[in-house]
């Protein structure tokens, strides 16, 4: 069933031109803007050297900010909206890491539970992930291993790449990539056993590479849950400044605001927008009579720390934490979900 | 729709109510001709006007922004136009270094004797504004 | 050169004679390095205080957050809070006091000096270890010494250290209750306000060009905002509600506040943020460069800052940072300020 | 134009104010909307649902059901003046339109409590959230036994539905109360707890509903307790900021619940597990 491929590097963009022309894709990959990983619509030279992007492809299903509809009201009349669904353009991204492959599937519940999300299915569908495997040392921060992925996953992707030096092995993961690689003018080659057995051996080297962990990640949830009231919060989150980096740049933070935009008065116009949102900003819970559930720094970490590893678990069955150690690595104040989580943990009987 | 019109450069005029104010009432009572460009907000002191009036003005629109307040040593709260020309000053510097053109912001002091001077202003911006078209680099997104 | 255990020394020992209620400080980060800031309340906690090249953050920040902290609980604060304070922290600490947040009585300040160097830019340091992950970073001298896998690995301190602190001009704490290290003021390891004269060599178009780019970025996670010892306000314009909502705020008050910009992280309300940002710390940055540092898709916000710090100095004779008495920039003039621009 | 399709959550139906009564002056003033939807285009509910209520400029705002399920031919909602949309509701007319989606979140278990006693317990504008099951259980007297009902407010100006508690009289038994005691109100002066206490109503085959300030709850159950009532005998509902209704967009959640979705109902005894974050 499956299908694996080889792919001479030197004719990866052979390959997007193929689905950019055959297969109707816009293909994005990473690229080094400003110092900074960014997914950006391929140009001429695609690099996929990257150690990952500063942020999670979730913004191709979910951006930052998006119209739902457009509304327009003479005072005293009904009011008229109009729907804005997103482009139908199907977009191929490159590059993505495990850690955010397993992000999306996150994504996916979150959205597709109780009552689908028409915007985010809108986008998601036409979204293929070609995932890249990690066979280089993990980054000082990477931590996917202990909460249950692998630098080779498969999860949410549609493509796996494996870089084997001078190619790519390309595996198929959905039906998607499946026609993606089958694309016409495909420069795609049939995988040889030899291979095949390198695939699997920078495979199992990839996964043997140490990386930091959450210690006993299965009793997390059970040991968050017993912590709620832990003075501890306190202290952990005594740094804290409350900044938005964390969850912005998560690959699987999806909370959200809706506001009206205005574009005129008379009549009134504007439109109603999703912009992403974060439990770490104090305005985040607060009610309109200035009363707030998470009043301090303490309670938001605590939602955030909890939401990945107890709340998610205990409505999804998973995890929501993919690892890929962004918020550890961007905190401006050095704190650590893996330090936070296993501290936590060491308090509880 | 309708036919190409010349374009018309939209100026903000934040007018101190002692004197620039009264200063443009009085161009208006004494028929003087000047353009139409300039929708006045009265504002109590030029000491008083706050960077985000300047910085929304643009945000909603405006292709040019004119801060005008009595002249130095004339200030109905003594010194509140030496603190706007101190203030403003940065604005209009920081304006400037990220790209935005130099004629988009102006000050000018006019008293409520100088209607004749308050219509040159005006007129001053309108056809210092006209080159440059219309003011995008502010303006907001909503799309 | 200053010795660790000296300012260890130092907080044990003003913690054991109750003369301060805490310190603030560093401690080695979860992963080594960075270091964290860290508060400490007993004498035996001074051994956890760190002092490397990865003290990056601006502590009088934590100085701010202690006294919202006392706000919100009613308290009073009884003993003066300690805190260890680089120059530049120093300076945000005189700026503070000027703006009434605080009384030099309520603060004892243990001072260091960055002596001939000062912080590392993470980059920088992985750019030149190749791959190498540094899991502890000292000073020496004119080098930084980072402890690797592979070993030690030496780097000289001008090729590895932040913008910021190649351009500081006062490595000192000039406000101090016990200083350590020395006072090597008047250093120049790069031009002051270098980078902003090479920038100012740009057009007016291709500073457009440039800035539009950057605000582009700005996905308004605020942690420029959050990180700033000067952003104490608890009412921000430019948040889409108010925050500061109090049991007593009329339903009137919260309905007519005014939304200068909105929440979309869209390149016209993200230019009206940082520029009223810039303004607003016009005369009070003290370039800590903490902003610069912490923005995630890398936003060259220090050359607003810079830009302003330089009209400061150059047009009105005002520095940051400089007195604790005198009155700030933006609430007084001279006779002589530049006015050719008015009409 | 605007042509809704069903599948799109976010986007309001249509609303027109049927009409408009105010219920309590001042500064935190309650007005009763009716609304009834534009073009037959709505939706049914269920005691205790909640809907999104959209001013187009001014944004959404999540407001409980306030008429029962079995009215179908209007929506009722008591609006507080607090913020930003409810101001912007207070300023409306009879005609105007506005936009309106749900219903969101779970109800009170009403055919559960057939054959039982029902007493109702509210104070300030949280009697608008049991006002659908204080009506219902009313239109269908027989199904059930005694019905009490204690509402409070500050003052005798601050008792809303003030004609319909009145009304309400002949067939459940109603105990006013307010505060602070004032010349010609002739009931019960104090607060609602005490109030409760003071009529001490039975456990026995019995559920207590309750709604008000969070001050207030707190004693009511205490006493309800010191009466002799079981965790499983007390019904109250909660609320959080809210924004999509749909366990979404992530501000609501009391540990791993959102509100939206398994609330704002809540026996006491499962409440009581809940982390306190409302």
């Amino acid at each position: 069933m499956s299908m694996e491929k080889i792919l001479d590097k030197a004719r990866l963009n052979d390959w997007i031109a193929a689905l950019a022309k055959g297969g109707d894709w816009e293909v994005h990959a990473p690229a080094l803007e400003d110092g900074v990983w960014t997914y950006k619509p391929v140009g001429d030279a695609v690099r996929m050297d990257h150690p990952n992007t500063k942020q999670p492809p979730k913004g191709f299903s979910f951006p930052q900010r998006e119209v739902f509809f457009s509304f327009e009201q003479i005072k005293g009349e009904a009011p008229r909206l109009t729907q804005v669904m997103p482009d139908p353009k199907r977009r191929a991204v490159f590059g993505v890491r495990p850690c955010d492959g397993r992000g999306a599937v996150r994504m996916d519940r979150v959205f597709a539970d109780n009552v689908n999300d028409p915007y985010y299915q809108a986008r998601r569908k036409n979204v293929a992930y070609v995932g890249l495997a990690c066979n280089t040392p993990p980054a000082a921060t990477c931590f996917c291993k202990s909460v249950g992925g692998s630098p080779v996953s498969t999860d949410g992707l549609d493509i796996l790449l494996t870089d084997l030096g001078d190619r790519y092995h390309v595996a198929a993961v959905t039906e998607t990539g499946k026609a993606m690689m089958a694309v016409a003018g495909s420069p795609l080659a049939d995988a040889a056993a030899a291979d095949r057995k390198q695939v699997k051996q920078v495979h199992g080297e990839a996964v043997a590479q140490p990386q930091r962990a959450v210690n006993n990640p299965e009793a997390a949830p059970a040991k968050l849950k017993a912590s709620f009231n832990s003075p501890l919060w306190e202290e952990l989150a005594r740094a804290c400044i409350g900044c938005g980096i964390c969850t912005f740049l998560c690959p699987t933070c999806h909370c959200f605001d809706l506001n009206d935009e205005m574009t005129g008065t008379v009549p009134i116009k504007g439109n109603r927008v999703r912009t992403w949102d974060n439990c770490q900003f104090p305005d985040f819970t607060m009610h309109s009579s200035g009363h707030n559930p998470r009043e301090n720094t303490a309670a938001r970490l605590r939602q955030r720390v909890c939401h990945k590893f107890q709340y998610f678990h205990e409505n999804f069955g998973m995890l929501q934490c993919t690892g890929c150690g962004r918020c550890v690595s961007e905190c401006p104040v050095g704190i650590d979900i893996v330090a936070v989580v296993n501290k936590v943990a060491e308090h509880v009987a | 729709m309708s036919e190409q019109q010349p374009y018309e450069p939209k100026i903000v005029a934040f007018l101190c109510k002692w004197c620039s104010s009264a200063g443009s009432d009085l161009a208006g009572v004494s028929r003087i001709q000047y353009p139409a460009n300039a929708t006045p907000i009265t504002v109590p002191c030029s000491g008083s006007m706050s960077p985000m009036y300047i910085l929304s003005a643009f945000n909603k629109g405006a292709d040019g922004v004119l801060v005008s307040g009595c002249h130095i040593g004339d200030c109905h709260y003594m010194e509140g136009n030496f603190l706007a020309r101190r203030k403003l000053h940065l604005v209009k510097e920081l304006l400037q270094f990220i790209g935005v053109e130099e004629n988009r912001f102006r000050m000018s002091w006019v008293s409520a004797a100088e209607g004749a001077k308050y219509a040159q202003v005006v007129k001053d911006f309108v056809e210092d504004l006209r080159p440059l078209g219309s003011q995008e680099k502010l303006k907001a997104q909503r799309t | 050169m200053i010795n660790i255990q000296d300012i260890r020394d130092t907080a044990r020992d003003l913690l054991a004679k109750g003369e301060v209620r805490a310190v603030i400080g560093w401690r080695a980060g979860s992963r080594g390095m960075p270091a964290e800031p860290v508060v400490i309340t007993a004498p035996e906690q001074a051994d956890e205080l760190v002092w490397d090249p990865t003290c990056y953050h601006n502590l009088a920040l934590h100085l701010v957050e202690d006294r919202k902290f006392l706000a919100h609980a009613r308290k009073t604060a009884g003993a003066p809070i300690g805190i260890i304070a680089k120059g530049c922290d120093a300076r945000a600490i005189v700026v503070l006091m000027q703006e009434n947040y605080f009384k030099r009585e309520d603060v004892y300040i243990i001072g260091v000096s960055c002596e001939g160097s000062g912080m590392i830019a993470e980059w920088k340091v992985a750019r030149q270890l190749d791959g190498a992950v540094p899991t502890a970073a000292a000073f020496a001298g004119d080098e930084f010494a980072f402890a690797t896998a592979a070993g030690e690995k030496r780097l000289p301190a001008r090729e590895v250290m932040a913008d910021r602190c190649l351009e500081c001009r006062n490595p000192f704490p000039k406000e101090h209750n016990v200083a350590l290290g020395e006072d090597k003021t008047g250093r120049a390891l790069e031009a002051p306000f270098a980078a902003l004269a090479r920038f100012e060599t740009r057009s007016e178009g291709e500073r457009w060009e440039f800035w539009q780019r950057q605000f582009d970025r700005c996905i308004r996670c605020f942690a420029c905002r959050s990180v700033c010892p000067m952003c104490y306000c608890e009412e921000c314009v430019v948040d889409s509600i108010n925050i500061a909502v109090a049991p007593e705020t009329t339903a009137e008050e919260k309905a007519n506040r005014i939304r200068w910009i909105e929440r979309s992280a869209v390149k016209s309300e993200n230019i009206t943020y940082h520029m009223t940002r810039a303004i607003h710390l016009a005369g009070r940055c003290v370039d800590c460069g903490e902003c610069e540092r912490v923005c995630p898709v890398n936003i060259p916000l220090r050359l607003l800052n810079n830009k302003m710090e330089r009209e400061a100095r150059e047009r009105f004779g005002y520095e940051p940072g400089a007195s604790i008495g005198g009155p700030s920039l933006v609430a007084s003039f001279r006779d002589d300020d530049p006015g050719a621009f008015i009409r | 134009m605007s042509h809704n399709p069903p599948d799109n959550i976010y986007l309001p139906k249509l609303a027109r104010i049927a009409h408009i009564k105010e219920e309590v002056a001042g500064e935190r003033s309650i007005k009763t909307f009716r609304l009834e939807f534009v073009n037959g285009d709505g939706f049914d509910h269920q005691c205790g649902q909640c809907a999104m209520l959209s001013i187009f400029g001014r944004g959404e705002s999540m407001i409980s059901i306030a008429s029962s399920p079995l009215i179908k031919e209007y929506k009722q909602f008591s609006i507080m003046r607090v913020g930003r949309v409810t101001s912007a509701f207070h300023d409306l007319s009879v005609g105007d339109t506005v936009g309106i989606r749900g219903p969101y979140g779970n109800s009170f278990p009403v055919d559960d409590w057939r054959g039982k006693n029902l007493i109702f317990i509210g104070g300030g504008c949280g009697l608008a959230p049991i006002w659908p099951v204080i009506t219902t259980a009313v239109a269908q007297r027989a199904n059930f036994k005694n019905i009490t009902v204690f509402y409070g407010g500050r003052s005798p100006r601050d008792i809303m539905y003030r004609a319909e508690l009145e009304k309400l009289r002949s067939s459940a038994d109603v105990h006013l109360s307010v505060d602070k005691s004032e010349e010609g109100w002739n009931e019960f002066c104090g607060f609602v707890p005490s109030n409760v206490m003071d009529k001490a109503p039975p456990p026995d085959n019995a559920i207590a509903i309750t709604c008000g300030p969070p001050i207030m709850i707190k004693f009511v159950l205490q006493n309800l307790q010191n009466l002799g009532f079981k965790d499983e005998q007390i019904y109250t509902t909660i609320e959080n900021k809210m924004k999509c209704g749909i366990g979404k967009c992530g501000r609501c959640n009391v540990g791993k619940d959102y509100v939206c979705v398994k609330g704002p109902v809540y026996s006491w005894a499962q409440l009581k597990n809940l982390p306190q974050e409302y």
